[in-house]
Formats: structure tokens, C-alpha cells, sequence
């Protein structure tokens, strides 16, 4: 028997509300969202969490250019704070070297973070999911069982056909969907509503591709100014 | 200590099973700790023995927790290994990082026969419960 | 005994080079990439396959605009030939579902795809690699022996990292890397030769962002015009 | 017939089983055929009989070919199931799709109980070879 997953709901118990940015495709602006998200709702006096489920590319710590800080220990471990933020991610362990973890250790690891790590009490839980639909998104919908998703996509053909799959298996297993966010986006068109007009889940906002926006990464307060952060900062009420 | 959160994972477990058995009394629970986690096999009883102390269902509960050997499998080449082998050589920083996350094995440690670090935790991750006894 | 693990080498054999197009983070033009250089060298005459391993966002068969074939099957399965390009996904098998596939089942499908597809002869092998230093990374490199990388990065520093990861694991495995592709590039700049130069591998191209791309994919006259895979055909010589 | 890709596989494992066994003749092969492959037994044995023809290693071998029921556990909810029970009800393009690449049960099945398609194949899934006999 695995002790581990008998303790993870307590572990969860005192967070409002959980909430996985995905899309299943790679480098459409999840770990972006999720990072703006977890800074806007900060900002505006919510207690919040940060979890970074991407283990082979975690991106939240160098989005919001985080450094020098570890957990501490104490029954279990206490994610150290940045900008008010409650942050977890793998690189306090993996630093950055690569991790070649296949699905089962990613799936043990998730486990294991979940188990141990003490949040305490969360108005959010912001989780920035890896691409794929594979051990993190099943795991997450397992073992959080509270959680909703918030779906980033671009118009790309590419993406639009990865993000119906996770739309569609979302919907299938019930999991709430808040909403989606168009990002990158190149031209007005309304091709992105209406290719996903079937699954009749809110359209939260489009944000344009935004060239300078990398330039901002690392530094929170460039961050702060870009068009991509005031983006989510209009859109928290409609997920708050 | 992040150790006590494993501890009370047990405890957890052992009182959802006691309802599920409808146990009146849990009188014993066999733990086996891998070794890859590195705990201390005296400091995990005595966090359990704090933990149980709080629920009359488990408190005179015979505690047996056992060491479990590391052993690790190449996917690439078969080898089989113990991960006392490899563990010697680790910094500290490193087996800490296995503590908290065995998974990290991956990044800090190699196959001693092919030096791939895709292999198979086979055994001794972490902690496991074996069986819990009890009374109805 | 797992059999199919011993006829994957046989199943390999009569291919001269196994090319797998990788970086470790999605949406940075692997899909694309794998895809043109596919199409460019079998212009060039030579025999072609492309593998696409990507089973959560397989995207090859949309860039190419492939539909309606379905593999033969004859002593194992035989990859239908489009533009004459041998091609193999998963799609003939999942159709556009959502493929919830933990790492162990991604294993499995890969050694069965390697075990029962009859490729014949071939001057290369393509393989689109989805995100991720997991499953289908190690399993390309434990199983097709001879495989080199092809790594695709963009300016991003999200992206450079994970990149630099999948390069420092592929430096340490001694797996042949061919060479860096820089894509989307927006603005001119030697950032990213910089940040590689300790890999010390070749930097082949600098493929800028070109925003009509998008519109090519799923049309083959469309997409051989454009600037991305006349970037693919000059630097073919440097790989072939 | 892509069942004699795997019943070459079969025969390839079996020839070098028995050259790091050094077996001058191999005697005996057990096979399971896991039932989400939907592999004919009777097929599986005519193609396997054709292949060893071709060895005189092997060509005298006896052929056992059992079936291994498919059972799949749910993650979610921990139910168990066999796959016969789903089977019935999947069209014959999808069971023809999980005949080729098994794993393809995750997105044309679900647990009959809870409905999730995040279950783990426990057994039956494809060819496996048992055990393979010879003399030295
Ligand atoms: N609106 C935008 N405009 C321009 N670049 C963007 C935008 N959103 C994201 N990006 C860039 O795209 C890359 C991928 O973003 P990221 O959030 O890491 O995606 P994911 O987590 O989905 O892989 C980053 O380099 C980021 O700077
Ligand atoms: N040079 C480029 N300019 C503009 N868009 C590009 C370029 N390269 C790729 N893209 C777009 O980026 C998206 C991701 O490309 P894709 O090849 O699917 O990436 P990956 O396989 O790495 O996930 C697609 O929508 C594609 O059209
Ligand atoms: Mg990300
Ligand atoms: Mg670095
Ligand atoms: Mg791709
Ligand atoms: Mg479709
Ligand atoms: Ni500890
Ligand atoms: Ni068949
Ligand atoms: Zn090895
Ligand atoms: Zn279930």
C-alpha cells in the first residue's frame, strides 16, 4: 500500500481552489499564464500557491526570474515565498540539470510533492501543467480532485487540434473547464472561437503575440508592465 | 523532519483501512522504508509514535518498520545494482535531494555498467506499508 | 521475455540514418521541421520515412495535409506512402481522440510500432520527437541504436534552457547531435550561439518568424514555397 | 497478417536465448498471447511453424501457445476488469485498432466503473515469451 495517497487530500484541504493551466501543446504561454496569474492574484491580496508540474521544462522560476530560495522542513516541507507567492517546483531538487524521468517517475514525484509539501491555507493553488495528456494530467485530475482547468491555445492548426483532445477528454471526465485564453495571437480572426464553439466553454481573452514580452522574462517588474500581465489582470474577475 | 508528513501519510492509511475492516483496534503495522528516501528507521518510529499517540484506534498498535534494499535496473543494458553502490559516492547535497524525491536518482546517479540513467527504481523507493492488523 | 524487443534492430536495419528531430519543449517547429526535411530529401530523390512519435499532439499529418491512408498489412505493417514519403503515426490507430497515455503505455506503443513496421530500404529515417527528456526520448535513443539529433531551439530563454538540457543528456549518452536549427527567430542576434557555444555542435540555420506560415499548413504546393522550407532545403547539404 | 512481425520476433529472441544458453537445438517455447491483442492462437502457431521451418535450431521445436486473459486495473478508482467485458461493445475499427497497437484501449475504453480511461494494463496485453527450452 502507498501511505502517500491517503494523505494527499488533507495536504489540499485548506486550498480554495485549484487551478491546472493547460492546453497539452508546449509553448503556447501555460507556464506564462500560470506565473501572471499567480502574481496578479498575489497582488491583489489572495493567499496563493504556485506548482510547477513540469518537470522536464520548468519555466515558473525563470518567468519570475526566482533565485536562492529552498523549502523548509518542517512536517513535511514549506514551499518558501517570492513576490507573496507560495512557489513549488522540481528545480529545488533537479537545479537545472536535465531530468530524464519517464512517466512512472514523474507520476511517483507528483506523488510525492503532493504528500509532502504543507501549503497551508490557499485562495489559490495555481498549477502549470507540461504539455502531453499523459501521467501530470491524469495524475493531477486523480489525486486534485478539485481541480479546474484553465485552457491557453493559439491559433495555430497545431495547437487548435491538441487543445479539442484535452477539451474533449476534460469534458468526458467532468473536470470544470473555467475558460480559454487565445495567446500569441497574430491577426483578429475568429477562427479560435469558432473552432471551439462545440465545446461552449467561456472565452476568457485574446492576447497578442507580443514581441517584446521575452525581453521581460526574469524581471518582475518589466513583467508587471507588459500587455500579456495586464491581459490577466482584466481577466481575474472572470476567474476569481 | 519533512519526514513526519510520510509518517502521518502511514497513519492515514492505517486509519482508512481500520474503517474500511472495521477494526475496532489496529494492533499492528508493518512498514518497509526504502532506501533510496534515506530515513532513519529509528526517527520515522518515534514520529509515528507521536502521531499514533493521538488516535485511541492505533495507539497500542505494534509498530514494525523494516529497512528495504535499493535496487535499480537498466533498461538499457539489464544491469541490476543497489543503490548502496552508487549512494557512497553522492555529495550530500545530492542524496538530499534523493531524500525528498527519490525520482531525482535519475539525474544525480548512473548506471554503473552503461552509464544510462534510465533504469527502473525495481524496489526501495520509499515508504511502503506491507499490512496492518487489527481488531474487530 | 518481451520479444518485440529483438527484432527492433532487424526492423531498422536497411535505413541508413536515423534522424530524430528533437529540442525537449514544444511549439519551437519540430513538427515542421521533421516534416520539410522529410519532404526535401525525398525531392532529392532520396528514400524517405517519417516516424511521428508524438502521440499526444501527433502534428505531422496536418503540416502535410495527409488523409485517408491506412498502412497495408503484410508480414508486419507496411507505412503508406505519401509525396513519396514512407509515413508512420499514430493517427491511422487513434484517429484525432484524445490519447491518454501514460509514460509506460507511450513505451509500449513505440516498441510495438518499431517491432511491426516493415520500412524496407530507406536513406533516412525522420522522427518527429514529441516534448520531454521521458519515455519516448530514452526509448528512441535505447532502441534505435543508431539514431543522431537534430536539435531545434528558438531565442526564447525558456527554450534555451530546456534545450541546453536535452544537449548536455544526448553530450553524455555520446549521441551524434547534427546540429542546432535557431527557429522564429524575430529579431537578428548571436544570443543563442552564445548560450550553446560550450556544446560546441554546428549551428546550421537561423530561420526567421515568418507569420504566413501558419496559413501554408495542410497545403504541400503552399508550404514548399515558403521561407521556412526553402531555410530546410539550403541547409539539407549539411546533413545529408 | 502483421501477427508474423511478431511471430518473427518470437523466433529472433528464441535464436539468441539459445546462443547465450549455447543450445545446439531448442526444444520447447512457451508463448502467451495477451488477449488485447485479439491474435488468432491457431494463426499465431501456423506462422511461428512457417518461420522456424527456415532454422534448423529451432525447426523441431514444440509450440505452446496459451492465451493470458487481459485484466486492467483502474488508477482511479481501483477496479478490475477484464477485457472481454468491454471488448463486445467496441466496433470492429477500434478493436481492430487496440488488435495493432494495444495501448489504443485508453482512448476506446473506459473503466467500466468510474469511466476513466487512466488504467493500467496488468495483464494480457500482447506476445510474451515464457520460457524457452534446449539441449546443450
Ligand atoms: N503573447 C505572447 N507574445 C509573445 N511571446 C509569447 C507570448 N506568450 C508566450 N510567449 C513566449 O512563448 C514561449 C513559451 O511560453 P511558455 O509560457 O513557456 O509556454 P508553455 O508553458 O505553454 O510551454 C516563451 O518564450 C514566451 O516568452
Ligand atoms: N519559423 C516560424 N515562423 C512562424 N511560425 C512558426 C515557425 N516555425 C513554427 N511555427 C509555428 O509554431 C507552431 C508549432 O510548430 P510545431 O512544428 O508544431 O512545433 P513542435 O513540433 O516543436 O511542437 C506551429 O503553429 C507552426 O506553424
Ligand atoms: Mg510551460
Ligand atoms: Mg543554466
Ligand atoms: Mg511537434
Ligand atoms: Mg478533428
Ligand atoms: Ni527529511
Ligand atoms: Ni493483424
Ligand atoms: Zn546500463
Ligand atoms: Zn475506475
Amino acid at each position: 500500500m502507498d501511505p502517500r495517497l491517503n494523505i494527499i487530500d488533507k495536504r489540499l484541504e485548506n486550498i480554495k481552489r485549484l487551478i491546472a493551466v493547460g492546453g497539452g501543446k508546449g509553448g503556447i504561454g501555460k507556464s506564462l499564464t500560470a506565473s501572471a496569474l499567480a502574481l496578479t492574484l498575489s497582488k491583489l491580496g489572495y493567499k496563493v500557491g504556485l506548482l510547477d508540474l513540469d518537470f522536464c521544462s520548468p519555466s515558473a522560476h525563470i518567468i519570475l526570474g526566482v533565485k536562492g530560495i529552498y523549502p523548509k522542513e518542517e512536517k513535511g516541507i514549506i514551499p518558501p515565498e517570492i513576490y507573496g507567492i507560495r512557489f513549488m517546483s522540481i528545480i529545488y531538487y533537479a537545479e537545472d540539470n536535465p531530468s530524464p524521468l519517464r512517466g512512472i517517475d514523474i507520476s511517483n514525484a507528483i506523488i510525492e510533492l503532493l504528500a509532502i509539501t504543507q501549503w497551508g491555507e490557499l485562495d489559490f493553488l495555481i498549477v502549470d501543467m507540461p504539455p502531453g495528456i499523459g501521467d501530470s494530467i491524469l495524475d493531477t485530475i486523480r489525486l486534485m480532485k478539485r481541480v479546474e482547468f484553465l485552457i491557453i491555445t493559439t491559433q495555430s492548426k497545431v495547437v487548435l487540434e491538441t487543445v479539442k483532445k484535452v477539451l474533449k477528454i476534460l469534458r468526458e471526465l467532468k473536470v470544470p473547464i473555467i475558460g480559454v485564453i487565445e495567446n500569441m495571437r497574430l491577426a483578429k480572426s475568429s477562427f479560435v472561437k469558432e473552432e471551439l464553439k462545440e465545446f461552449n466553454v467561456p472565452f476568457l481573452s485574446a492576447i497578442d503575440f507580443d514581441k517584446s514580452l521575452e525581453d521581460s522574462l526574469g524581471d518582475i517588474n518589466k513583467l508587471s508592465k507588459t500587455d500579456f500581465v495586464r491581459h490577466i489582470e482584466k481577466l481575474v474577475d472572470k476567474i476569481k | 523532519m519533512h519526514e513526519w508528513a510520510l509518517a502521518e501519510a502511514v497513519v492515514s492509511t492505517a486509519i482508512k483501512v481500520s474503517k474500511k475492516e472495521k477494526f475496532k483496534k489496529i494492533t499492528k503495522i508493518k512498514i518497509k522504508i526504502g532506501e533510496l528516501q534515506q530515513i532513519d528507521i529509528d526517527t520515522f518510529e518515534f514520529l509515528l509514535k507521536e502521531i499514533i499517540g493521538n488516535h485511541t484506534l492505533i495507539d497500542k498498535a505494534e509498530l514494525k518498520i523494516e529497512k528495504e534494499e535499493g535496487v535499480l535496473k537498466c533498461n538499457v543494458c539489464a544491469h541490476k545494482w543497489n543503490f548502496k553502490e552508487v549512494i557512497e559516492k553522492l555529495s550530500e547535497e545530492y542524496s538530499e535531494a534523493i531524500h525528498f524525491i527519490p525520482e531525482v536518482a535519475h539525474i544525480y546517479t548512473r548506471c554503473p555498467k552503461c552509464g544510462s540513467p534510465d533504469f527502473k527504481i525495481v524496489e526501495g523507493r520509499g515508504v511502503l506499508i506491507e499490512t496492518i492488523e487489527g481488531i474487530r
